[in-house]
């Protein structure tokens, strides 16, 4: 990991509040794993105070991108980026998604801006070889459907206005029916409670996978202790969402 | 750069200079070797340590506020014995000065955990965190009673004669009169401030935004109240005053330096960039040198205030 | 716009609102009738007023600081017969509650300006500032001393029927005790915070950024411990508590209603938008009407905290 | 007073580092006079927490100038503005200049920055028909001597890259020698230091002026008390800046 200031080559607005920010840095392109993340100073002073986390979405040569959704100051002030300004980052950060076993078919599980680690998964599977992934990626509404660099993705709407009507855990639920337990490993990335719903599912089917989890992050980097998550792995009560994760055992981890 | 001297000595204990790293705010040292070589901060403080291993609280433990942030962490740290198993080596071979930061719920674990140190002779230098709830006394913090404060000063005392320094709690009346006692038990050094106790409400669902509902607050927001706070301390007690309180740049550490702080302690900062500390120093240094000051101490202490005005000044 | 109810009355002082503005940021409610219908503000609460007139402190007086301000103005004010004079007509003709805050240096003098007032009618409520030195003390504040804190309560208490409201200090270890203290002596509520103590150095000149070199520190800065004060001092009180400290937005007054101030003050935000007050009670309106909530009431004390984790509290 | 959203209609640099930014407000161009000043708030967020204030340097048709060098992070984020952008103004404030006596020839005295009210000065001169105005304009160097829209300027730098080699107060004192005390009416504006020896210089001379002051400033409108200066006429030890001023007989105050 290092700080670097990375110039901004282009921001890409793909809905209202939604943008995909492209940054040059040799070294985070060279280094990133999919599933970690990066710790953005979003400006120079000290407001806001904190770095912001961001997953890597999808590298191409020099270049990392970042998917964000405006949600607040921080990312308000992403959003008026623009090429010649350059960004504080630190990165690459925290516990990668692993390749999965043999044979095994990934399955992308993604509601809302949890997509942001997928493109990156979906290019460092098919730069091992696998190609038959298959995605799930869920959104209130068509709007905030993105699917930037997925492939093979099945839609789910709450709303109903794309795909199938209800949550992406229910439409995943009933494709499993389809396919063998020890046939698949399950990527997951979304809002807390989609991740609930999913790891129940999962269970119920015996069905392994791994899951990159969000929360509020003041170093990211293992300094302030202020990102745990209940464990029931090891014998550790809490693991750290920055350092041991985002990315952990679905069936590890109480969200 | 070797014109300018930057190094601090308290009792036995040598520091290359006067910015170190705070308790909680650097793990032990031993966290982000890529980013920053610890060898050039003036000490290290460990995160505080306590005789058994500690979980700490649960999620959230952190949220951001305007110019600061509150933690809750609940003293998470890996106990004495995996400390002195996995991290004292590392620690002892550093080529700085190290501090380790002690945490308990009673007189007696403080006493055993700066005893089992001092026998592993792992550090150079104690900070006593006070603010810690006294089980004896159903919770309350020893840092907000004087003669608990005292008092873990007058057990810790003899056990040591590396230089053992007490960190005081801002939540307090005053401040001064704590720092006096510990000063008067033998303390070699206060260290100002910890976290003013803080809370942020989730008004979309009514409940505290970290769980344990308050918290410290620390980050920049806090600067003005901890200058004040080393202001007042420097004037009443002689032992030297570390200053710690949102301190981002060496503009920040000078005025401290300047109130009458002989060294101060980097927390908050370090999330945003651990190698602050190592800038901050650098930065002073180079300010000493583009203001024909060859002695960082030449700082200390050098503030002018109009004592004529002075009698007005509990009118706000 | 009728259907949320939105009043609160405390004894005979019955208000349009729960957003009031604070003491000394709102002048005498004169100032700026071009930028807000002051009927609309719940509660006006005067610049502190004293016997004598007040020149304050020389300049600087103000400083910004990260998130907040410090600020010594020496209490600048006309005195009471000025007051009397130019002010009281004015604001015996608002259409909306004014509550008359009153600082002093001795006992005798807080009756006195209360008394005249008083006679004077001019008032609906009296705020009373007890950050203020006593001059028989040799300029400690009344404020940070629980017994003298409680005296002015009991000394004022019978010179009103009016709503007796007294100003706390967060300055002080334990403001759940001076809460206390003073709703035992009779007070009909109390608020706070007043300003914490803080300080900020011009390191090119080392000189305070205030003449005074202390001064109180105010804005979005503090809320957090503003707040974490509050809930401390609803907790231990049964009148009501008026919370204050860096409210900038109707989101901001929610974190204390919820935590269970009965109205909160404006203060430092007026500075940026003298019709924030305003914006505020019309914004908190508008989030009842949209969250279902027929009564601003209802939402006081909604706080939901996890009493199974409150025994971890104080450890941070 | 009002508070008021204004567009930004240009934003010029005029040196690396000092900028005229031009704003409609029919209100405020309408009621403006010379010596008041407007009190911005730079962008929406509580950061910077106080509004920063400027003198209104000129105004034309329903547009206001103001001129500000970039000194901190206020002045930082307004010179980022651009057209498209509004701008949270309240105003106008103070207390004005006030026209010169009959047959008093107006001397314009301005150090730096001090320079800025100066151009809508001269332009109400004019337009009580009075055009014989002397202008000093003195600054460190001839890259921070901004004649902006100012007339019959005679300039003075600390560094002698253009006019009078010293003080702006020198150079007038020099020229003082050639007019009677009575005729002049001074109008000044600049750093401390430099109004205090303009004080002394006039003092000695029985000139008489008006002078526009400047001290950091939490309201702008004499809600806090925080903007004092020690004045020798009347009864009170302090006047407001902000409302008793900026503008004060320049012997009237202590600064
Ligand atoms: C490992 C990791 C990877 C992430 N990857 C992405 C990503 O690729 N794209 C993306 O848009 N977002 C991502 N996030 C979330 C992102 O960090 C937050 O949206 C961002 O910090 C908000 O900053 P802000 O200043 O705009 O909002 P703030 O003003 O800080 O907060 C606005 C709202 O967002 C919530 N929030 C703030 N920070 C977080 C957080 N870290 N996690 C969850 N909620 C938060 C707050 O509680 C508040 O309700 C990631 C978070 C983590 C921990
Ligand atoms: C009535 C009045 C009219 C003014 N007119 C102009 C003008 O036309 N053009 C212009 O460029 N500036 C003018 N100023 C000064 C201007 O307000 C400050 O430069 C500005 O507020 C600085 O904001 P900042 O956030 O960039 O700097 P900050 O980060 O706030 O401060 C940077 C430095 O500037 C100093 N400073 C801050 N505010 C003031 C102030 N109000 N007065 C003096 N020094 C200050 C600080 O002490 C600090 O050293 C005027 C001030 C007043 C009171
Ligand atoms: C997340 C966090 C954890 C902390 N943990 C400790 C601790 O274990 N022991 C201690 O003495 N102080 C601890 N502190 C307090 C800091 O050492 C420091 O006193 C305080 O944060 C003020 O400094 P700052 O404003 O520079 O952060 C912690 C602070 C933070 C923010
Ligand atoms: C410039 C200034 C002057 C103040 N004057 C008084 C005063 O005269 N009397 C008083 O009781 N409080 C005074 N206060 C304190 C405020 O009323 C309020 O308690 C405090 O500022 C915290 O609220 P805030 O963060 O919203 O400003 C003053 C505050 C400021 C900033
Ligand atoms: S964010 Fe600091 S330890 Fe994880
Ligand atoms: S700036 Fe507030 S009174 Fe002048």
């Amino acid at each position: 990991m290092k700080i670097e200031l990375l110039p901004v080559v282009k921001l890409e607005q793909l809905t209202p509040t939604i943008y995909a920010l492209h940054l040059r840095s040799t070294y985070i392109a060279g280094t990133i794993q999919p599933g970690q993340f990066v710790n953005i100073k979003v400006q120079q002073s000290n407001y806001p105070l904190l770095r912001r986390p961001f997953s890597v979405a999808s590298k191409e040569d020099d270049t990392i991108t970042i998917i964000f959704d405006v949600v607040g100051e921080g990312t308000h002030i992403l959003s008026k980026k623009e090429p010649g300004d350059v960004i504080d980052v630190l990165g690459p950060l925290g516990h990668p998604f692993t390749m999965p076993g043999r044979g095994s078919i990934p399955v992308l599980v993604a509601g809302g801006l949890g997509m942001a680690p997928m493109p990156i998964l979906t290019q460092t599977l098919a730069d091992h070889g696998i190609t038959d992934v298959v995605t799930f990626l869920g959104a209130r509404s068509k709007d905030s459907l993105i699917d930037y660099k997925l492939k093979n993705v099945h839609f789910a709407t709450d709303d109903n206005s794309k795909g199938f009507h209800g949550t992406v855990v229910a439409l995943l639920d009933a494709w499993l029916d389809s396919v063998k337990a020890g046939k698949v490993t399950v990527y997951a990335c979304g809002p807390n409670p989609m991740l609930r719903a999913l790891q129940s599912a999962l269970r119920k089917r015996s069905v392994g996978g791994q899951v990159s989890l969000e929360c509020v992050m003041a170093c990211g980097v293992g300094l302030c202790q202020g990102c745990p998550v209940a464990s029931v792995k090891g014998d550790k009560k809490y693991e750290l969402v920055c350092k041991d994760g985002p990315v952990f055992d679905i069936h590890s981890v109480i969200i | 750069m070797t014109d300018i001297s930057t190094d601090f000595t308290l009792g036995s204990m040598v520091c290359r200079n006067r910015v170190w790293v705070a308790s909680g705010t650097f793990g032990y040292g031993d966290e982000c070797p890529d980013l920053v070589d610890v060898n050039k901060i003036g000490a290290v403080i460990t995160k505080s340590l306590s005789l058994k291993p500690r979980d700490g609280n649960p999620p959230p433990r952190i949220v951001e506020t305007p110019g600061g942030m509150i933690n809750s962490i609940g003293l998470a740290n890996i106990g004495l014995q995996r400390f002195l198993e996995e991290k004292a080596p590392f620690l002892r071979a550093l080529n700085t000065a190290v501090i380790v930061n002690i945490a308990a719920s009673t007189i007696e674990e403080y006493k055993e955990v700066l005893g089992r140190i001092e026998e592993a002779d792992c550090c150079d230098g104690y900070e006593i965190n006070v603010s810690c709830p006294n089980v004896k006394e159903g919770g309350l913090s020893f840092g907000t009673n004087i003669s608990m404060t005292a008092e873990i000063t007058r057990v810790l005392r003899p056990l040591t004669s590396k230089p053992l320094i007490v960190k005081l709690t801002p939540n307090v009346t005053s401040v001064s009169e704590f720092a006096r006692a510990v000063q008067d038990e033998g303390a070699d050094a206060v260290s100002l401030i910890n976290t003013l106790i803080g809370m942020s409400v989730d008004v979309k669902t009514r409940r505290p935004k970290i769980s344990t509902t308050t918290g410290g607050l620390s980050g920049p927001a806090i600067r003005p109240v901890a200058l004040a706070k080393v202001y007042e301390v420097v004037k009443s007690v002689t032992i030297p005053v570390i200053g710690i309180g949102g301190i981002t740049c060496a503009n920040d550490a000078l005025e401290f330096f300047i109130t009458g702080a002989a060294a101060v302690e980097i927390g908050t900062a370090n999330y945003i960039d651990p190698n602050i500390a190592v800038t901050i120093a650098d930065d002073i240094e180079q300010y000493c040198r583009n203001n024909g000051i060859n002695d960082v101490a030449d700082i200390i202490g050098t503030l002018q205030t109009d004592q004529t005005i002075s009698v007005v000044k509990s009118w706000l």
